[in-house]
């Protein structure tokens, strides 16, 4: 199947939350994928999107946005944002670890990111903002049938 | 919004036990509709003993995760337990991913939870 | 309720039309619309879309960006393409009128985008692109509520 | 995705009538895959009469209109007629705004529409 490409750009609003998921999701939906890939990627899409809205912009209101593109059998989606950028990425990505347990984060994250996605990549930079990098072959054992 | 959030969950209080009856997807936003309304009764009522429902919640993050030990925080200091009822498979995930069944505890349906307490 | 803005950009393909539609009803769902509205919308939508993938692009393949902004209850949809244009909009408004009945066009798009939106509006620059903009209150006779 | 929009329509082939039981959302990316199989059948099975039924379908724009005046330019000349059938209220209005039951008849059910033949 040939490559298809679409970018979202929404506001930074807790709202858009399921939008943004079912936004992946609907593009996604092409490749066929099964319910629980689908409950994967929703899964990843809300953690990365969050973490841009309270993490990246917080108090402040931001625009973030999404990157699809599949290709084969694979998805690949990227999240950015242009806000406050993340220090030190290998402390960030640990289990539990959150700089806002007084917004009850439980630091799980990237951890599911990382879990339910087959690769992530972070790049940030203090300032000027983050991106979040995640691929996932869909139909892992149908994987033949690619052409 | 906030007039939508609020007519999907359903809240249920015996004795010092309060019941949440979730809906559809918890999410960070949801949770944060859920925090503020749960914890106003919790105060209010001297509840004890909270048992989430998720038969209606076909989609959970981490944010749920946060939200679900923000509420046990606050019982088990007075010796009230946390339970999670009706669970499906990716919600179940999410909790033993998180570790989360180290803490609270997993029932099939809300009257097996309130047998149990 | 406050403004909430969002663009998507996708591939001028035709399997993206419905994802299209999709996309524009589940931004519009927080306005909480009928069934009917919401089928005002993707119709609405779906005309347009495949009038740029189809008109716009034809064999060549282009991008189609898509702006909607809700604001109190009204819904603001613009369809955006950089294809060919349109040379004369008067006419290609009118009932029937296409330019293409070997792809059993027919000619009917403009009049149901007219029909289920309250306003529509075409701009169109030959060998530039076109910009369809629509609105659409949402809950007619919920407009007292609105603050 | 031809796979699935195959798999989504099914044909049935009655003498020379042919009954199209669409899925779905009728739109010009399902009109071309719809256009072109049935079109197939059309000629090879010599079918005279056709019947379009809208039972599986919640969504239809003006590709859909286009599509079965096209068929029924193509029975027209033999004599032919083109009907559809389980038309919801939604597809409905888009049948009375296009003008199209001028030239085409609305039944209730494919065994009405048959009986009509
Ligand atoms: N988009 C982002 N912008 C800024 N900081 C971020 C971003 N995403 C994550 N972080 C930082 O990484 C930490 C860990 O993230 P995560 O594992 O998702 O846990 P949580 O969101 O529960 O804090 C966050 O607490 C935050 O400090
Ligand atoms: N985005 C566009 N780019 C170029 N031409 C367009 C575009 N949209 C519409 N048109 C022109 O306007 C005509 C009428 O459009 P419409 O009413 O939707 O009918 P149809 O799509 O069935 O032809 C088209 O045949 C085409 O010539």
């Amino acid at each position: 199947m040939g490559a298809n490409e679409m970018t979202l750009e929404f506001d930074s609003k807790s709202q858009n939350e399921s939008f943004a998921r079912l936004v992946v999701a609907a593009f996604t939906a092409r490749l066929n994928p099964t319910i629980e890939e689908i409950a994967d990627i929703k899964t990843a899409v809300s953690e990365a999107v969050t973490n841009a809205i309270i993490h990246g912009y917080g108090k402040e209101e931001g625009k973030i946005q999404i990157k699809c593109r599949t290709l084969d059998q694979e998805l690949m989606v990227e999240v950015i944002d242009q806000g406050v950028g993340i220090e030190d990425i290998e402390k960030a990505k640990e289990p539990m670890y959150t700089t806002r347990p007084e917004w009850e984060r439980s630091g799980m994250g990237f951890v599911f990111m990382e879990t339910f996605m087959d690769s992530l990549e972070v790049e940030s930079q203090v300032d000027k903002g983050t991106t979040i990098r995640m691929k996932k072959k869909i139909g892992g054992d149908k994987g033949e049938k690619r052409g | 919004m906030k007039h939508l959030t609020e007519s999907k969950t359903s809240f249920q209080i015996m004795d010092q036990c309060l019941v949440i009856y979730m809906k559809d997807e918890l999410d960070h936003h949801e949770a944060l509709a859920l925090r503020e309304r749960s914890d106003k009764l919790i105060d209010k009522e001297n509840i004890k003993h909270i048992i989430f429902d998720f038969k209606g919640v076909d989609f959970m993050d981490s944010s749920g995760i946060g939200m679900i030990m923000g509420r046990y925080k606050k019982v088990i200091f007075i010796g009230g337990k946390v339970t999670v009822t009706s669970v499906n498979s990716s919600v179940d995930r999410i909790f033993r991913l998180s570790g989360l069944y180290k803490i609270i505890e997993k029932y099939n349906t809300v009257k097996e939870a309130l047998e149990a307490l």
